[in-house]
């Protein structure tokens, strides 16, 4: 179990249970991929396929950020998640 | 499109008076500064929708000698809570030729270019060859991934804003050899159904009046920093701004940086500046 | 000032068009929030220069029904740069006669009253009064303190941004029983050589454009919720908004609530209110 | 001594010693008030009175914040300094 803030922008929190912006949980997982997992199971109450496609991976066009960080600098899906790490799912807008 | 000859500069009482305010602040670097806006700078704006009008308005009262309006859309009057340069008598109108009559009605000194044409992975590398920089204002993922990759081969600064809802993103791609590109950030185009757009999920006419003005901004601030004219830096390479307009919220965030390897657009600008350099003299 | 009859709103082909927008965006408040900002809702603006222009731009877009402008200045060519409304063509002439056109160009359907004279501590009571909400978007200290004193009296919200140079200030002062006005947070006015301004330190243009727009998207949100439409709530009561524009940082920071003991005005009306309480029926 | 970060903001950063928005100091004192005094005989490099006329408080038109809350929620110039505290002074704007 971890304790972590979840954030979702950019148009996600829709597709959140609640549309709610901000949660914290306790999750049963160890990496990020494996709370992407959990987070598409247990967070999301729609249109699962506009947040992670396949296991452990979100899909095209949303940026993960790890501690107002881009995950790509922390391991990606590798990444050991640490208690109270913030950890925010943002879709890329496109409109103008 | 057209040349711009370059203008004579004269600081004559009227472009004193104009600039005046501007000039006066710390750290803008004074007449030569404003001298090397009017006559060396050029930006290109790429949209001139709810980003793009705000961003042309602040970027043609701040001076910038040239400005080219890209755009194929025509003014509806849907567009007009947002898109704040049009009046009601636009609509139908060109979106070029009606955001080049209000620039030029606000600053008659600025020259624009319309480019009334989508913007395609053809053409876009010859429309933004002639500029410093470039605001992606579009409207679409599409146009965005296009304006990007023209950008990298091109090697021209990317000031790329968003909005849809109450939401906005601000972005300066594409700067120095480090900062990253869209396409480095974002490698593939979401699937059509997670793209969402002003028109199908409507957008609080603020939210892009904001982002734009900030465009218009950093522009400015890279354009400067380019020319060496001013102490003020561009501060959003390498970082994602977010606006959250519910909630009055901004916030900055990290991004990576440019992926030189594995970016389908900087790996082969990235393995053509390899091979140019390994050559033999 | 002219009595604004209630518009009779028939949401027939051209609105639907032109709000369709930001009627679909998610907790509007859909067709009914759109009339009721119509036939309903009155925002003065106070000062028509680089925070007024933006933000009249926006309010008229969004359809608000009644927009008032108060400013006794005329248009310089100095102001062009950043008062967006404006054109060549206006130099010198009543700023809220040139806004006025401006906006009903863009909005023909907004009603404008100009309110063409300086906001004294003896007129500003009386124009603020048929208003729901009060825009500061004044040049200096002594118009904010008067603009100020008169919301707390008339117990209007009072939407206040500021800019010089790069930096701007945003806050919605006066907003329910424990949202302090500016003279709580500000219970005296700095110094004549301590009031920096546009015209003595320069400001960049996109600055007080910046604010403009985010004080019309607060006003918005603030209109809506007094009269119960939308889902949004105005986020910035007791908070206030700092934008540093040299290093594109925004920050909120808590401001005290409202001093009903040692605020000079808030202590008069809370008074009175006590006293009209304590008077027998 | 005290380790406390200061913040110029509004304008306040051109009469710093080179202009500096933000300054990590080691100060002497004990209270905010006190920390203000310190400030202006310190880190002031001109035109003192625009930060401070007297000692140990600020001019009127300058906020003072400690860990972004407004002084006035934290007892103003008696409030205790923390090692790492957040010290902000922010002159209010007026123009448009
Ligand atoms: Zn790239
Ligand atoms: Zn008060």
């Amino acid at each position: 179990m971890v304790q972590v803030k979840l954030e979702f922008g950019g148009g996600l929190d829709a597709i959140v249970a609640d549309r709610t912006k901000r949660l914290q949980v306790d999750a049963p997982v160890r990496t990020l991929g494996e709370l992407i997992t959990w987070v598409r199971r247990n967070c999301i109450r729609e249109k699962h396929d506009m947040f992670a496609v396949s296991e452990a991976t979100v899909r095209p066009g949303v940026l993960v950020l790890v501690n107002e960080v881009d995950w790509e600098l922390e391991g990606t899906t590798r990444y050991e998640l640490q208690p109270g790490d913030h950890v925010a799912f943002i879709s890329t807008l496109h409109g103008g | 499109m057209t040349e711009h000859p370059p203008v004579l500069f004269c600081p004559d009482r009227e472009s004193v008076e104009r600039y005046s305010r501007q000039m006066l602040v710390q750290g803008f670097g004074g007449p030569r500064a404003q001298q090397v806006l009017q006559q060396q700078v050029r930006v290109l704006i790429v949209g001139c929708g709810g980003l793009g009008c705000p961003a042309a308005l602040y970027l043609a009262g701040a001076g910038v000698g040239c400005i080219g309006l890209a755009d194929a859309d025509r003014v509806q009057r849907s567009n007009l809570h947002r898109q704040v340069a049009f009046t009601d008598a636009d609509v139908s109108a060109a979106k070029v030729t009606a955001l080049r009559a209000a620039l030029q009605a606000r600053n008659p000194r600025v020259h624009i270019t319309e480019h009334d044409v989508m913007v395609s992975a053809d053409s876009a590398r010859d429309i933004l060859r002639p500029y410093d920089v470039v605001l992606d204002c579009t409207d679409n993922a599409a146009a965005r991934y296009t304006v990007n990759d023209a950008c990298v081969w091109e090697r021209k600064p990317l000031v790329s804003a968003a909005a849809v809802g109450l939401d906005g993103q601000l972005a300066v791609y594409n700067h120095g050899r480090d900062g990253p590109c869209y396409r480095c950030v974002f490698p593939v185009c979401p699937p059509p159904e997670c793209q969402g757009s002003c028109d199908a999920d409507g957008v609080l006419g603020m939210v892009p009046g904001v982002l734009g003005v900030l465009q218009a901004l950093e522009a400015l601030k890279l354009v400067m920093e380019m020319r060496g004219v001013g102490k003020w830096r561009c501060s959003l390479t390498g970082r994602l701004l977010l606006f959250d307009g519910r909630h009055l919220e901004f916030r900055t965030v990290q991004l990576r940086p440019r992926q030189r390897h594995s970016c389908a657009v900087c790996r082969q600008v990235y393995d053509e500046e390899e091979a140019t350099r390994a050559l033999p003299l």
